[in-house]
């Protein structure tokens, strides 16, 4: 509702306006519109001048625009279709033209008022009977003499899916992670390896340097392979450690040089620093 | 003395018991339960060889007028107090949950057109049906899934509850009130519409109005 | 019907009801009651002028021989059963209990997923699934083995049964409701619900949702 809206100057307009608002809202959808204009013409449903509806509804839709009301997509879709049934009405059938003629629209038209009128005197009727815990009752106090219990389980369709769609929806809401694949860092590999270099002495086989818990899985002990050689490269270039291998897929064999590790801790302060 | 034999005691001595006594029976079961009992759950309590059918006949005609009525409901059975005394039970009034317009014509929907879609209940109401309309009847346990629709999307119906007719005193779906007359006017018919409509969602209403 | 028309008739009539309406009232108040009522209780629910001791021997009268009897409670009157007919009621003592959340999520899994194994169930549970639970699903012929998955370790498969799709009325596996269905019945609503309406994506049974 613009703010502006208010200050028109014409009462009349504006209660006119405000009832325009009420109604829409009121109302639940076009078809629900339709039917209540439609009773304002105050002859039987199978008896209504659709012609006359249709205008009507136009009627109501123009005063809405002009009034600036927002009205939902609906209310215009159904607008447009009631413009063009109106000119199927008024003009005369074309037999060239095939699908089917504004009668047999109109007449649909009808049945679906009418049917939706029955289905609110049907909702009315039910809710107007006499119904159990008001003005029924069942028994009040169920026997209590009962022993040698037999538990039956119970489960309805309703609960099974309310079930499967409390775990599809609990995934859907599980804050976004990226889960790791087990990977070993050259970081880690490197940190590890300056860790161990004083302790080990003359040539050790790559597989020799690799942690204790990632050695068994293939995946795991890939990743720590790998990362343990270029953490052994990096380490070789600055001088703590000498690398050997015989040939082409041959096992790597690593060796701490005696007076490297000093070079390598230069560098490691060098890059502190 | 051993099961057999006492299977065999039993029923000697209990061979049929006459249809007197077997009102007794169900007037006894019944009473004591408080939800509806169905013919076969009482054929299963009654003894063997039980005509549960005359004697339910019987005992309904025995509590003719009475401020406690034998009702039937679906294919079920259960006591209830008189209508017309209801005003004696203010103290057993249950408050129940109050239901929208929306959700009681969704109910109607259901009742009268039942097995129904929801594309159906839309296409008659002419507004979407909010997704926590008919899980809410259904949780009430009035309303529950059927069997799907043999058409293409095999879409899901909707069908009443026992529950729902034991709540309005209905013997059967039949028992609705007016339904025949709406039916006789063709009101209960999926019609389908003669071109595209102008809602959204008809084109599916109307595949599903084929069968 | 309600309180005020009632309460009203009777007040226009300021009548007392003739006796056999009051023994009509007794009874329909002493079915509804959760408790046994006494004198006073019941004095106080019936209309005034009332003669609750005269009703109360006359309905009494009425049950002598029946499958119910009004029984003297203490001080208090209610219905009871008759007391021979208590074989009867040994058999009514079934209990219904909703399945643990466990195990109708477990049965939900293996619903929509079989052939499914027990690891496969707990990783789409994120939680383990007791032994306990898949043999209560069993032992309610609800669930049975399948074949061994092809796997390493042979792993055993469950799948449900005939008596669970009885059950649950479906007819087969392919009529379990898929998710797009689940979110239109409003069961998965804490998503925008889908433009399209549910007929339209209607998934082909479990095969979309095995992905």
């Amino acid at each position: 509702m613009p703010e502006d809206f208010f200050d028109a100057d014409s009462t009349a307009a504006r209660l006119a306006a405000e009832a325009l608002v009420i109604d829409v809202e009121g109302f639940e959808g076009p078809l629900d519109l339709l039917l209540t204009l439609a009773r304002s013409q105050k002859v039987d449903l199978r008896r209504i001048s659709i012609l006359k509806l249709s205008e009507q509804y136009l009627g109501f839709v123009e005063a809405a625009k002009r009034l600036r009301i927002e009205l939902a997509a609906d209310y215009l879709v159904m607008a447009a279709w009631l413009a063009f049934l109106k000119s199927r009405l008024l003009l005369p059938p074309d037999p060239a033209d095939e699908g089917p003629s504004g009668d047999d629209l109109a007449a649909h038209l009808a049945f679906q008022l009418e049917r939706l009128e029955a289905m609110r005197g049907a909702a009315a009727q039910l809710m107007g009977r006499d119904q159990l815990g008001r003005d029924v009752f069942a028994r009040g106090d169920t026997e209590t003499v009962r022993r040698d219990v037999r538990v039956t389980y119970e489960a309805s369709l309703v609960d099974l899916m309310r079930a499967y769609a409390r775990i599809k929806t609990k995934d859907d809401f599980t804050p976004l992670h990226f889960r790791r694949g087990p990977v070993f860092a050259m970081e880690q590999a490197l940190e590890r390896m300056r860790g161990i270099l004083g302790t080990c002495f003359g040539w050790q086989e790559l597989a020799a340097w690799l942690p204790e818990d990632w050695l068994h899985e293939g995946k795991r002990r890939r990743s720590a392979t790998a990362a343990s050689f270029a953490a052994a490269l990096e380490l070789a270039k600055n001088g703590a450690l000498e690398i050997r291998q015989e040939g082409a897929f041959a096992p790597i064999w690593l060796k701490p040089r005696q007076d490297g590790g000093l070079a390598d801790q230069r560098q490691q302060d060098g890059e502190a620093g | 003395m051993n099961d057999e034999a006492g299977q065999g005691l039993f029923e000697a001595a209990f061979a049929v018991p006459p249809i007197g006594e077997q009102e007794r029976m169900l007037e006894a079961v019944l009473f004591a339960s408080r939800e509806p009992l169905s013919m076969r759950a009482l054929e299963e309590r009654l003894p063997r060889g039980c005509d549960v059918g005359e004697a339910l006949v019987g005992l309904g005609r025995k509590y003719e007028g009475r401020g406690v009525q034998l009702a039937r409901v679906g294919d079920a059975w259960a006591f209830r107090t008189a209508a017309d005394l209801g005003f004696l039970m203010s103290r057993e009034v249950e408050e129940t949950r109050k239901l929208s317009r929306a959700a009681i014509e969704t109910l109607a929907i259901v009742a009268y057109h039942q097995p129904v879609t929801r594309a159906e209940i839309e296409e008659i109401r002419g507004v979407s049906v909010s997704a926590g309309t008919l899980d809410q009847l259904m949780e009430m346990g009035w309303v529950k899934l059927g069997r799907r629709r043999m058409t293409p999307g095999r879409p899901m119906t909707f069908v009443v509850t026992q529950g729902f007719l034991d709540h309005f005193g209905l013997g059967s779906e039949r028992d609705l009130p007016g339904i025949a007359e709406l039916r006789a006017a063709g009101l209960l018919d999926n019609r389908p519409s003669p071109e595209t409509p102008p809602s959204e969602d008809a084109p599916e209403g109307q595949g599903e109005l084929l069968d």
